[in-house]
């Protein structure tokens, strides 16, 4: 992918690359997270597309060295546009014997790889279960290894701040960085005032860490250290004001937003568990913006006080994951009963049960759909990626209002945690979601179970609202007065309006869009896999395949020209990071024979592992 | 706060048909608390009748008040987001002993602990009456019903001693035929700024009759009754001439006034006394002892709903209102031209 | 339907009809429940083959009089084969006029219609919100109305006795069933010794009852009331001993059953909810065969102790209804992941949310089979019929026990109160289902996720066995160690493995078997519809069509041959009370067009309205 | 029932890896546990560990005996079934702060109820571990976390008391580092017959480092700790020169001994004592009070695994061992021939 070369003043050749995959590894305690996200924030303004994926250990502090212990960080920056964190890296950069050993599998053949030669002592390499020293056989040969005493130097250029040993150490991924800002000619600029503002308080840090990273840019320009340098050129983005935005992020800000939108305060009922909590991190930080957070004692609750709230005329929303899902259900069942708005997200993880907590996994489709008794339908819809969690909870926020019935929102902990470049919206250009609560009993009695023609939304109407008492409740509702009924037609009437209610959604949906070619192979795709779709689309298209990309963000009620769609190829594809969900709905609503791709070990799907696929299922075009 | 609304029982009484088995102690309950609402000076609209599953969790439908019919168990975890969303309506829950005891324990406990100002009304029947008569978690150890054929073995709650226990704010109990005294509970409970806890023997006449008998029958009633009032001696009996007193420390004893025994030595009701003396008081119970009725415990702590709008109002202030755009824009921004 | 006709010596004719349904209909208080049941023993005895469903109120008590209060009891019984208890009543037995008001849309044109004028009263009308009495209007000229004097009449009888008349009174139920013996030409000896043991301990009661059947029995008699009585004669049953049964008895004595046969003790993990809790009334009396029930303080608790006694080595069962069921979900999740045996029971009620709980419905089988997050998959079955369920849960211990994973079973309200003849199982012909605990940690350390290669069953060795000591727990697990892993392939590997041994069930599974034509119309079914749908197959075949029926006991993973049968036929039709879920199934599974025909109306169909869409959608034969 | 089995602290050592943050309180009671166990006198195959999820509930994964980690807040369920389906199990249950009183409240309170005969070892750090530092139950008000940016606004649940609520018949508190007491407090709960709860105050080094320094350091420990033992006065203080007893009723009383005061005046420990006694102390607090650790209480009452047991074994003797024939052919049978 070299496209040009040329020498720079220094003497080192600088070659032009127009993508490059780094990841950063090393122990917990090594701040490769810090590091990780310093390279991109530098990288996103000196302009390129870029997507990033954190990798924490499962344990909160596994003991050091160990390779339960290792942190990684992966970040993919391109001149073209971006949509996964990356396959196999082009460079590693190890600061430990165990990251070495976990992530060495991953590197591109001929890859770079850096390594912290200090932390290769007899000990460390037990830990990290090696039997020979990795630097001393020739397990590295195949690499262009860079061995660096990346401890010994940070010592050496902090010697004048007097700090101690131990602290002194902490900030040697800084000396990293700095080093790997040479290498891809980055500037130090925007890190170094990070640091500033960072450490104002503890001036020896900020100074501790301003050295070690100047130090590191110096190490590799003064000693030509590294022959070669690269630079990735600026992407050709669409103007306007950028952020790096992870997905649970992206879910906060916008529902914050909606909630500035329907003029609606915004309630959370939840209970933290991973990786959902890092939304009521958010949300709990916004109290400015009349955010009210509720860490409630458990699922059940959590979703049951959103209920309450809903009732009393908030925009109410639950956050969680699949175990936390699988307690709410009684819940769901009463939302779409009584006919309120919720917005119900699930950051779906590893399963079945506990399962794999901190890894990614789309396995919760299913029970979205079907995970209550009775006939309880609800809409369904899932974010594609970090930023577009921001538009997806936005439009889940208006459909709810708009239907007054619950909303599904699926995201996962690949794009909860992962981040990418997001295009910040102007807040003028956000609908505006028009909410009117009901405040006019309207003749002698108020029916709370009338309905608005078109939406088949029932009106919403607030304790605290004179002349308009009314009761809701589980038990099956008369379809008017909203009263118990158990009356057999009244019964049927009203299930097979719930089910035409969410149906009749399909009407105030965009048409779905194609990306890609209109017949030939589609590849049909929902949720977090977006981006490895993309990318291997785009990639196959480019070897000439006839290929067309489609991703759904609503699964139920699905676009109405989505059949059209389906239908205009000769074959499709649904890679799924599960047993084929998507698969046996399409199945199920289609009658399609379809191709699947499941790949279920707790990680996203690399791009060439849908490649390959449609490589092997799409015709030349 | 008790403006005079011009409230009347009427405005209370919904039009939907009473379904609760013919002299079902509900019914008491019912008529009560219709009576007290237009007494409290809250306007009608700002009322919130939230139940479980369960007889007595019908309750909402027989008010002509905003309700809420929801799970059996949940009613704390609805009423609670009500009353977060809006600090303003006075959010009540009617419950049962199964509801609120058994599938529920947690959301109440919680409840409590948190003192969210919601007035619970906890219907004990000592059975589950709606699914037709099995134990309930107060029901009496060795009790033969449906579900125990051969007697339960589990000991029963202590409603009282269980709340305290999480340390509940206002706690008391009241009987549904004992009309008087159960509408001068419900108003305290109202007027408490807290979560209100009270366990409302009733009688279910279908699956467990005759439960309260001794607290019921005007015969014995007063001679197993304690009725607390706060600032008086603890004095009971037909006559008036029983008290209780502590001679050994923690250790209660009835004492039948006269012989040199006078209201002097007995103990004095302080609603927000000792944890030792709540719980010694909690735990009486015929035959050795009356039990107490009335408000057992009422103690100042902060109202989490409230709280919360204050802890919010507080930040808005310090921080300014929120801005969305300045929001979006935080977290280091970009610019692409 | 009439046969033949006769006259007795008494001088009324007999006349012989192959089937008849009556229903009795009452106010709760009113008796009506033991009536039905009484004539159903004596029917039974006197050897007819017969089915029947008990109505009752969904209030405990409410109010006397009241359209709410009425409580009804059908039966049907013939000299052929019964399926179910009855469309259209051919006579109607109506004690206060809410008992008319609720029942006399039911009854057929010219149908018997026989009213205890007694409770006729203005306030007894006002109750059943009646405006005229219909006694005196022409509102019942369609019918042959018997009107009885049957408050009076009884009292007059009782006389003797002394008894208060509030006493005497509660007797008149039995005045009505000595009537109905009468009409139908039965014999009272069977109640009247049930009177005399049931009574023993209250003699007066027992000779009021005694006087008022025989009062009853004489009124047709003598009075030549009735100018036509009927017989129904015997019917063709297997020879064997039979009893009648109701489905929650038959689950109840199926477990005691398997447990006797498993030789592991029985342990029940429950929570009151209707139509669910006569299954822990049952069990709970069972004492004597080691039975353990224990009522938990929820649904959650009620199957986590069921998942401890099965780690114990209990076979474990724990029972519910729908609301139960969605509480449940993340402990089926981790039943999946232990591979521990256990048996699920949901009688299914009418949904969604607390929805009609004292109705049925089958709208819970998509929540069966995806009411879980992850990957978790179950096996499914469902019982056909009252009777049925006795077999039903028998296998399930077969099948829980044999492959070590958890099995749901479906029933709902109407099999689960309802009840037919069974003809009782020699306790010998039940198969021994061989279980064996692990007890022998083969080799150096013990294996619990090493498996049975053909069952893919691991060991259940549990606690208190020595040199077994293991744990188990929701996180994944290694394939062979069960140890945590957080191995990609493994985790892979673990989900394909779950699923692959709950499919391979299928090759232990019996053909599936249809009843009727093997070409033509198939109408598929589940559950309780099986007697509604046997009944109308049978009509439309004696009229001519070409039909075939197949009920599927196992869902998932259904029988193999389940596909070729489906593609045997030109049509499939699928009858469910819900919106259509075993047709999702089969849409999905078989990519297959049906043709569904949905009631939820809280009531099982209708032989007719099965009948009806048959003779619209078959051909000739 | 102290056989010798001959076991050792290493029998009950397990091969998995344990996963803990270096210098995490947990460390010391899985060393005080696996140091108790073979004291025990149970054999080693009896031993059933069970726990729901966080990080004291990895628990069951270092012990070498039977272990189920099974889903947050259910332990108690799981356990009771294990009980019940065998009583001579030794059943223990490892849980933290949020796993039994958050989520798990319910399930915990009725194990109590009960007295289902299973040992609780409730890891208290005061702070969720697992998903890395939001507020638990146990947090005192106002505190800072992921969760609660501005401060948290409910009152945490009293455990001891809350135990005690649930009518617990074996109530105690130990340290993480106190492991000699800690030892004491394990036998003690594994010789009692009945449910015992023990909260074993847990340093979290990573969330919520330093939470009981004032009980675990040792220049401040013994002014801060009241060591219960059964019979023995309430003394406390480094030089255990103080003592506490009660002057008006119900209401305790820190005294300095000397002057006149002497261990007479003193409050003696009863583990079986009055209700009012035993609430009383489980409330006591620095800074005005030390902090009772030892057994609080520790009285007798029916084993409900036990019980059913037994009520099963009457059933089977008077009615005899229930004969599958007989029953399928009970409720009324007729022959067709
Ligand atoms: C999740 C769930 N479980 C069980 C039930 C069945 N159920 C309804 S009410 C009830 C108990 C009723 O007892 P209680 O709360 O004491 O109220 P009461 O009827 O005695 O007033 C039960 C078990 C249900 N509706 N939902
Ligand atoms: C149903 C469910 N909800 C939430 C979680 C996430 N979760 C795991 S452990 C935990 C709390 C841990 O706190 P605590 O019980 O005090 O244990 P600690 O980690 O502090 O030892 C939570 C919320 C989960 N695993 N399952
Ligand atoms: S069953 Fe009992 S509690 Fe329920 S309505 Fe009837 S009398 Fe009242
Ligand atoms: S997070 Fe806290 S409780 Fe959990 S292992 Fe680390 S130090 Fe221990
Ligand atoms: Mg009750
Ligand atoms: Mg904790």
């Amino acid at each position: 992918m070299t496209i040009e070369s040329q020498t720079t003043g220094a003497g080192t050749k600088v070659e032009t690359l127009d993508r490059v995959t780094i990841r950063f590894a090393g122990d917990s305690g090594d701040g490769m997270q810090l590091t990780g996200n310093q390279f991109t924030a530098t990288t996103a303004i000196e302009g390129c597309d870029l997507a990033t994926f954190p990798d924490y250990p499962a344990e909160i502090r596994a003991p050091a060295g160990t390779l339960a212990g290792v942190s990684g960080f992966q970040i993919n920056f391109s001149s073209e546009e971006v949509f996964t964190p990356g396959d196999e890296p082009d460079v590693l950069v190890a600061m430990n014997p165990a990251a070495l050993q976990v992530n060495l599998k991953d590197l591109k053949p001929g890859g770079i790889l850096i390594i912290n030669t200090d932390s290769f002592k007899t000990n460390d390499l037990r830990k990290a279960k090696y039997d020979e020293n990795p630097l001393e056989d020739d397990s590295l040969s195949g690499y262009r290894t860079f061995k660096v005493e990346l401890t010994t130097l940070t010592r050496k250029a902090l010697e004048s701040t007097g700090l101690a040993t131990r602290d002194v150490d902490r900030s040697k991924n800084f000396f990293a960085l700095g080093m790997m800002y040479y290498l891809y000619n980055r500037t130090m600029e925007n890190s170094l005032e990070w640091i500033r503002s960072k450490f104002k308080s503890k001036p020896e840090v900020l100074e501790a860490n301003e050295l070690a990273l100047r130090a590191g840019f110096a190490y590799g320009e003064v000693n030509e250290f590294f022959q070669v340098t690269y630079q990735v050129p600026r992407a050709k983005l669409t103007a306007g004001t950028y952020r790096n935005v992870n997905g649970n992020e992206a879910l906060a800000l916008g529902l914050v937003a909606a909630s500035v939108k329907t003029g609606l305060p915004l309630f959370q009922g939840t209970y933290p568990i991973t990786p959902a909590s890092d939304i009521l991190h958010e949300l709990s930080a916004y109290k400015r913006f009349g955010v009210l957070t509720f860490q409630a004692e458990d699922e059940i609750a959590g979703i049951g006080a959103a209920i309450g709230a809903a009732y009393a005329g908030n925009l109410a929303v639950t956050t969680t994951s699949g175990p936390g899902m699988a307690l709410k259900g009684e819940f769901m069942g009463l939302a779409v009963m009584v006919e309120l708005p919720l917005i119900i997200i699930n950051i779906q993880r590893g399963g079945p049960s506990t399962g794999l907590p901190t890894k990614t996994e789309q396995s919760d489709l299913m029970q979205a759909m079907y995970g209550r008794h009775g006939e309880a339908p609800m809409i369904v819809i899932a974010a594609r990626s970090s930023a577009d969690c921001f538009d997806t909870v936005f439009e889940a926020a208006r459909l709810t209002t708009k239907y007054m019935t619950p909303v599904i929102l699926l995201s996962d902990g690949y794009i909860a945690n992962g981040s990418e470049p997001w295009k910040l919206p102007e807040v003028d250009d956000l609908e505006d979601i028009k909410v009117e609560l009901a405040t006019d009993p309207g003749g002698e009695q108020f029916m709370p179970y009338s309905r608005n023609p078109k939406t088949f939304a029932r009106p919403w109407a607030v304790p605290g609202t004179p002349g308009m008492e009314h009761h809701v409740g589980g038990l099956e509702k008369d379809h008017l007065t909203g009263n118990v009924s158990y009356d057999p037609e009244n019964h049927h009437e009203m299930v097979n309006l719930r089910r035409d209610k969410v149906y009749r959604i399909a009407d105030d949906l965009p048409a779905a869009e194609v990306e890609g070619d209109d017949s030939g192979l589609l590849v049909l795709g929902w949720g977090s896999t977006y981006g490895s779709i993309a990318a291997a689309v785009k990639m196959a298209r480019k070897q000439g395949k006839r290929v067309g990309h489609l991703h759904l963000r609503y699964i139920n009620p699905m676009q109405k020209n989505v059949k059209d769609i389906l239908h205009h190829y000769d074959k499709v594809l649904i890679p799924e990071m599960n047993l084929g969900q998507l698969a046996r709905i399409v199945h199920e609503r289609f009658q399609l024979e379809v191709h699947k791709l499941d790949k279920i070990q707790g990680k996203p799907f690399k791009e060439s592992e849908i490649l390959e696929k449609i490589l092997e299922l799409a015709e030349e075009n | 706060m008790t403006t005079e609304l011009k409230l009347t029982k009427k405005d209370f009484v919904s039009d939907q048909m009473v379904r609760w088995c013919p002299g079902c102690g509900d019914y008491s309950i019912l008529n009560a608390v219709q009576q007290t609402f237009p007494e409290l000076g809250i306007p009608k609209e700002k009322f919130v009748v939230v139940s479980g599953i369960g007889c007595s969790s019908r309750f909402p439908y027989y008010m002509d008040t905003y309700g809420f019919h929801s799970l059996h168990g949940r009613a704390p975890a609805i009423a609670t987001g009500i009353k977060l969303a809006n600090p303003d309506l006075s959010v009540w829950i009617a419950t049962g002993d199964g509801d609120a005891l058994s599938i529920g324990g947690n959301h109440i406990i919680h409840l409590l602990r948190r003192n969210v100002d919601i007035k619970i009304m906890m219907f004990d029947n000592r059975i589950y009456g709606l699914t037709k008569g099995q134990y309930s978690p107060t029901s009496e150890t060795g009790k033969r019903t449906k579900s125990t054929p051969y007697g339960s073995l589990d000991r029963p709650f202590r409603a009282l001693e269980l709340a305290l226990g999480a340390q509940a704010t206002f706690v008391a109990r009241a009987i549904d035929t004992y009309g008087a005294h159960l509408k001068e509970v419900l108003k305290a409970a109202s007027d408490h700024k807290g979560a209100s806890f009270m366990q409302i023997y009733q009688n279910c006449n279908i699956f467990n009759d005759g439960a309260f008998e001794q607290y019921r029958d005007k015969k014995v009633r007063d001679d197993n009754l304690l009725e607390l009032r706060h600032g008086e001696p603890l004095i009971f009996g037909k006559d008036r001439d029983k008290g209780i007193r502590t001679t050994d420390c923690y250790q209660p004893e009835v004492v039948q006034l006269g012989n040199g025994i006078t209201e002097k030595d007995l103990l004095v009701h302080d609603e927000d006394g000792p944890l030792g003396y709540l719980y010694m008081l909690a735990n009486l119970e015929p035959p050795d002892f009356p039990a107490p009725i009335g408000v057992l415990r009422k103690t100042k702590a902060p109202c989490f709903a409230a709280a919360a709008h204050e802890q919010m109002d507080y930040v808005k202030e310090k921080e300014g209102e929120g801005d969305l755009e300045q929001l979006l824009k935080s977290g280091g921004t970009w610019v692409v031209e």
